[in-house]
């Protein structure tokens, strides 16, 4: 069967086509499982954090908490604001949730990389995707015709944007010991040590800047619960809804696969096999943006912004410099 | 949607002012109440509260009702302290009858009243956590509250709603063992108390939120007549526990914590410093408790207030909490008017929030600590 | 500076701690002997002597009697309305005979404000629960009354 | 106050209390005396002779500054010192306690209005944090077109509390800076608090619309 996933190298005829849709679907089903099992493990994290036991009514321990919760959003009535503007508050779901199902395509989830696209320039082209879900998120906010909304999606638009950049420059800095943009090469140069060593300062950069483009605790600001009750989808119901947070959870997880990658040595790993490697690395990654929500108030949204651009890019320069009078010298 | 950026013939930048309705619905309120913003970009121009949805007319509800009778409404103000609430009330007929509280009732009443100081204060820190943005506190604060409601529903038989204290002393002398249980609760709370301490105030994104957001000095404090931790937040030494000793608090030794700079950081941790304190006093009041004694003075069974006007003010959890009382010499009321500390602290919110950041509102709000069955009676 | 680290070791403390979750209908919460639930009563106590319902904050509770063949009066109809009951306990305080008692049923959720109407059979029936669930307290109670 | 003995006998106590309250230094020895004399209703309370004597401390100061007719009236209330002054001097009168170098009433503890069948009747309890003095301040107005000066100027606290009163008692406040409903909703018609106050019958009176009645 391997030769149906070979179409890297392969010119475009209907076998490969099919492969690459057959690929996508399983891709996609992977990340949906993912996500389900997110939302349980958070759940359940934070539940034992905080003294309880989390989700533990539907199926054994509660497993089937996630697919209920889907279950009840998918079967609730689709409500579209009066006053909203009707089209672009259809599309902004969409909008949004695209880019967080395509930015999957390049990461390598194993050795194999079976289903995964060999893109060599994976990690540009992961944060040029990334950016188009600002825009959904923007516009789900502006179409709500709800002044939380908007409020939530303007704080989006500006968190996402003044963080992408330490985010992508905290990138370049591995990209520059890798000498590739190729994610799956990044992985191969990392078998003597993982990036995360002698990048230190980069993972760094890449964490708060992670922690911020996903939105989430300390970073949450955009769907502050106390502040703007919801945020940018607080007019969203039903299935509209579940994309945000399919969104949000698929971009947890690409972000982890993306920090695994980066830093952690993808699916590199002694006795087990890759891909194993990769679900521990994703899943400890995971698990500290669960530990943050647990202990984490919320920044200011003046102290993100200076933040971001008077303490992170410094950093992220800082390490780049570094990065390229070692790698020139040495 | 008008909101966004106009441009005027200069080509400059204007922007339009927008009214954004926080509440009666939304997540921290602390229950119905609404504030009228109005902000340009996330910069708040002006905010008017306006309250009045929980208003249940206790007072006028007071004016048909015997004086114990009157005291299962207490518990209703401030729901999260209603043992103070109890109290205070129990307090004012007493001051205007002159009678003599038994000794063992007032030192049960005495803990049960810090012990409600703490839970509220604990409440308060989850509360405004919360509202900051941290979820776990919220959740811890509740794990400790549970064991003083459970203390407080074995002794009273309530959780919430005690109705526990009685003009001339209390309803129930304490069940066998309880005092124990009080006692071995102390050095619990001491545990979690340093526990919050390490997991809330040395957090950095904590600081930089509170310190220095919604500072008013005290004379300001002073003249918009507030109380309680809004009032010592601003160093300003006034609490009614020292000032004019009610009940026995003159037989114990605390301290009364002071705050430097008057914002939401001393605010808070003159809650988590209060806690201990009233851990010092229940320990000393578990020490000096008689064991056996009448827990209900000799009051007559209809209880006659001689005509004229009374008023008698407690340290509540929030502020001075008062009762006013004009008796015509009947057996209810002719007026009964409830000094309520929230409803005070609340006016100087305005003053607080222009000029701030929408995300500082939250954090301002939480930190004169409200509770709407209070402010609205 | 990193103060925020210490808070991060708190919540990482907490985890494997015992949890504190009630799995409510399943198991169910130990009342107090004081807890004040839904009101239990016993007519052949009552003496209708109308102190329950002046005392009450609310008049929440309605009560009617007559004199029977001994001269003894006699409950006929004896009301709480528990839509406005504050479960204050007043009126257990004032009950001379102690006819009038609480008990620790404390479900009361119904689809109608009419269920919230509960009369003296209603009443009595809690007292028999009540004596099923906590017999040793009722012997206490009444071992008290004896000594 | 510590080091005291916890176990002593609680009349003293209360002693204590009466001289840090209200300043009545002569009250707290006589205490336990007018405890015992109280059985006896003819003799006084030596806290209340105590309080009259300061309320009529308090008059002179007042009546040196605005004339003998501000005060209407100097007793005490309960145990404590109690001064009625006229509407029209309510605000300077109060103003000028604030400030006075021998009173300093700088902090409102409690506004109340009462409706008596004859009059409004508005009172202040008053504190000052540095000299401990607790006195409580009447003013008083007619129930038809009920109206007395905002103390706002000078307790700026008291801005709700007026409200309030507005609200529930009827009493238009001159001067007020925002002076509205504040418990009720506006478009209510009545004032509960008022005796003559009846639920039944505000269905019969008509809604004016947009109209404070």
């Amino acid at each position: 069967m391997a030769w149906l996933w070979q179409w890297h190298n392969a010119g475009l005829s209907w076998l490969p086509f099919l492969g690459m849709v057959i690929g996508a679907i399983v891709v996609l089903l992977i990340g949906l499982g993912v996500v389900t099992y997110e939302i349980y493990f958070e759940r359940k994290v934070l539940g034992w954090m905080q003294g309880r036991i989390g989700p533990n009514r539907v199926g054994p321990l509660g497993l089937f908490q996630s697919f209920a919760d889907i279950l009840k959003l998918l079967i609730k009535e689709d409500v579209v604001p009066e006053k909203a503007d009707r089209s672009l508050f259809l599309l902004a779901p969409v909008i949004a949730f695209i880019p967080s199902f395509m930015v999957l395509a390049v990461i390598p989830f194993s050795r194999t990389h079976v289903f995964t696209a060999n893109l060599s320039i994976g990690a540009l082209y992961y944060l040029a995707l990334s950016a188009i879900t600002i825009h959904g998120v923007m516009l789900g906010g502006w179409a709500s015709n709800n002044k939380y909304a908007l409020i939530g999606g303007m704080r989006s638009a500006a968190q996402m944007l003044s963080y992408e950049i330490p985010l992508g420059l905290s990138l370049v800095g591995v990209v520059l010991m890798a000498g590739s943009l190729n994610l799956n090469d990044i992985v191969s140069a990392q078998r003597t040590w993982w990036f995360v060593i002698p990048q230190i300062l980069g993972f760094l950069v890449f964490l708060v800047a992670a922690t911020a483009e996903l939105n989430r605790t300390p970073f949450d600001l955009p769907e502050a619960e106390s502040e703007l009750v919801a945020g940018y989808h607080v007019e969203y119901t039903g299935f509209r809804f579940a994309f945000f947070m399919l969104t949000e959870y698929l971009y947890l997880f690409a972000m982890a696969g993306l920090a695994a990658t980066l830093f952690l040595g993808g699916w590199l790993g002694p006795w087990l096999p890759g891909w194993l490697w990769f679900a521990i690395k994703v899943a400890a990654f995971i698990f500290f943006q669960f530990w943050l929500r647990a202990t984490m108030p919320r920044l200011r949204v003046d102290q993100l912004m200076s933040f971001s651009w008077k303490v992170l890019l410094p950093v992220a320069l800082l390490n780049l410099v570094i990065t390229a009078v070692v790698k020139a010298w040495v | 949607m008008r909101t966004m950026a106009l441009l005027d013939e200069a080509n400059q930048v204007r922007t339009e002012e927008m009214l954004l309705n926080v509440g009666p619905q939304h997540p921290s309120t602390h229950g119905v109440f609404r504030l009228l913003v109005k902000i340009s970009g996330e910069t708040i121009l002006d905010a008017d509260p306006v309250i009045g949805y929980l208003h249940r007319g206790t007072e006028k509800l007071a004016e048909d009702l015997q004086y114990t009778q009157i005291i299962p409404y207490t518990d209703r103000l401030d729901y999260l302290a209603a043992m103070l609430n109890n109290y205070a009330f129990c307090h004012a007929v007493e001051e205007a009858l002159d009678i003599q509280v038994p000794e063992r009732a007032e030192y049960l009443r005495v803990i049960l009243m810090e012990m409600q100081r703490i839970a509220s204060h604990l409440l308060f820190i989850g509360t405004y956590l919360l509202d900051l943005g941290a979820m776990s506190p919220f959740l811890y604060v509740f794990q400790e509250r549970e064991r003083i409601v459970q203390l407080f529903n074995e002794i009273s038989g309530a959780r919430l709603t005690y109705n526990f204290m009685r003009i001339g002393g209390v309803k129930y002398d304490a069940p066998p063992g309880w005092l124990d249980k009080v006692r071995a609760f102390v050095p619990f709370m001491r545990e979690k108390i340093k526990m919050y301490d390490s997991l809330i105030t040395g957090n950095e994104i904590f600081l930089d939120r509170t310190r220095g957001v919604g500072v008013y000095d005290a004379e300001t404090a002073l003249a918009y007549g507030m109380s309680g931790i809004n009032l010592r937040s601003t160093g300003f030494d006034w609490d009614l526990r020292r000032k004019k000793p009610y009940s026995i608090y003159d037989r114990f030794d605390f301290a009364v914590p002071l705050g430097q700079h008057g914002d939401c950081f001393d605010r808070y941790y003159l809650h988590l410093l209060e806690m201990g304190e009233s851990l010092k006093i229940v320990e000393q009041a578990l020490e000096q408790i008689p064991d056996t004694g009448p827990v209900l003075g000799k009051v007559p069974r209809l209880i006659r207030i001689p005509a004229g006007e009374y008023y008698s003010g407690i340290e509540g959890a929030r502020g001075e909490l008062g009762f006013f009382i004009v008796s015509d010499g009947k057996d209810k009321p002719y007026r009964l008017k409830i000094r309520k500390p929230s409803f005070v602290n609340l006016q100087l919110l305005p003053r607080l929030l222009r000029g701030q950041n929408m995300a500082n509102l939250i954090a301002i709000l939480g930190a004169v600590d409200i509770v709407l069955g209070e402010v609205d009676a | 500076m990193f103060g925020f680290l210490k808070g991060m070791s708190v919540t990482l403390s907490q985890l494997p701690k015992k949890k504190v979750t009630l799995q409510y209908p399943d198991v169910r919460p130990e009342w107090p002997e004081r807890f004040r639930g839904v009101h239990r009563f016993i007519p052949e106590l009552c003496i209708n002597c109308n102190q329950c319902a002046r005392i009450c904050p609310t008049d929440c509770i309605s009560l009617g009697g007559e004199r029977d063949a001994n001269k003894k009066m006699r409950i006929d109809t004896f009301d709480i309305n528990f839509d406005i009951c504050i479960l204050c306990d007043l009126c257990t305080e004032v009950c001379p005979t102690e006819a009038i008692l609480m008990s620790d049923t404390f479900e009361m959720a119904a689809e109608t404000r009419d269920s919230f109407y509960l009369d003296m059979n209603w009443l009595y029936e809690n007292q028999l629960r009540y004596e099923q669930n906590h017999p040793e307290r009722v012997q206490a109670a009444t071992a008290g009354d004896d000594a | 106050m510590s080091e005291e003995q916890p176990q002593r006998p609680a009349a003293p106590t209360k002693a204590a209390r009466g001289q840090e309250a209200g300043g009545k230094a002569a009250a707290g020895a006589a205490s336990a005396a007018g405890r015992a004399a109280n059985k006896q209703p003819p003799a006084p309370d030596p806290r209340v002779l105590a309080a009259r004597e300061q309320a009529e401390r308090l008059s002179q100061a007042v009546v040196e500054q605005f004339g003998p007719e501000a005060v209407l009236e100097s007793g005490a209330a309960h145990h404590k010192p109690m001064l009625r002054i006229v509407r029209e001097r309510w605000l300077d009168a109060v103003d000028y306690l604030r400030t006075h170098p021998d009173w300093r009433l700088n902090y409102v503890e409690c506004m109340a209005g009462t409706d008596y069948a004859d009059r409004i009747e508005v009172v202040l309890f008053v504190q000052s944090t540095e000299l401990g003095h607790f006195v409580c301040l009447k003013t008083q107005t007619p129930r038809d077109e009920a109206w007395l000066p905002s103390l706002v100027p000078a307790h700026p606290g008291v801005n709700w509390e007026e409200r309030e009163i507005y609200d529930l008692l009827g009493v238009d406040f001159r001067g007020h800076p925002d002076l509205r409903r504040i418990m009720l909703d506006d478009d209510f018609v009545g004032h509960p608090l008022r005796k003559d106050y009846s639920v039944w019958a505000e269905t019969e009176r008509p809604l004016v619309d947009g109209q404070r009645p």
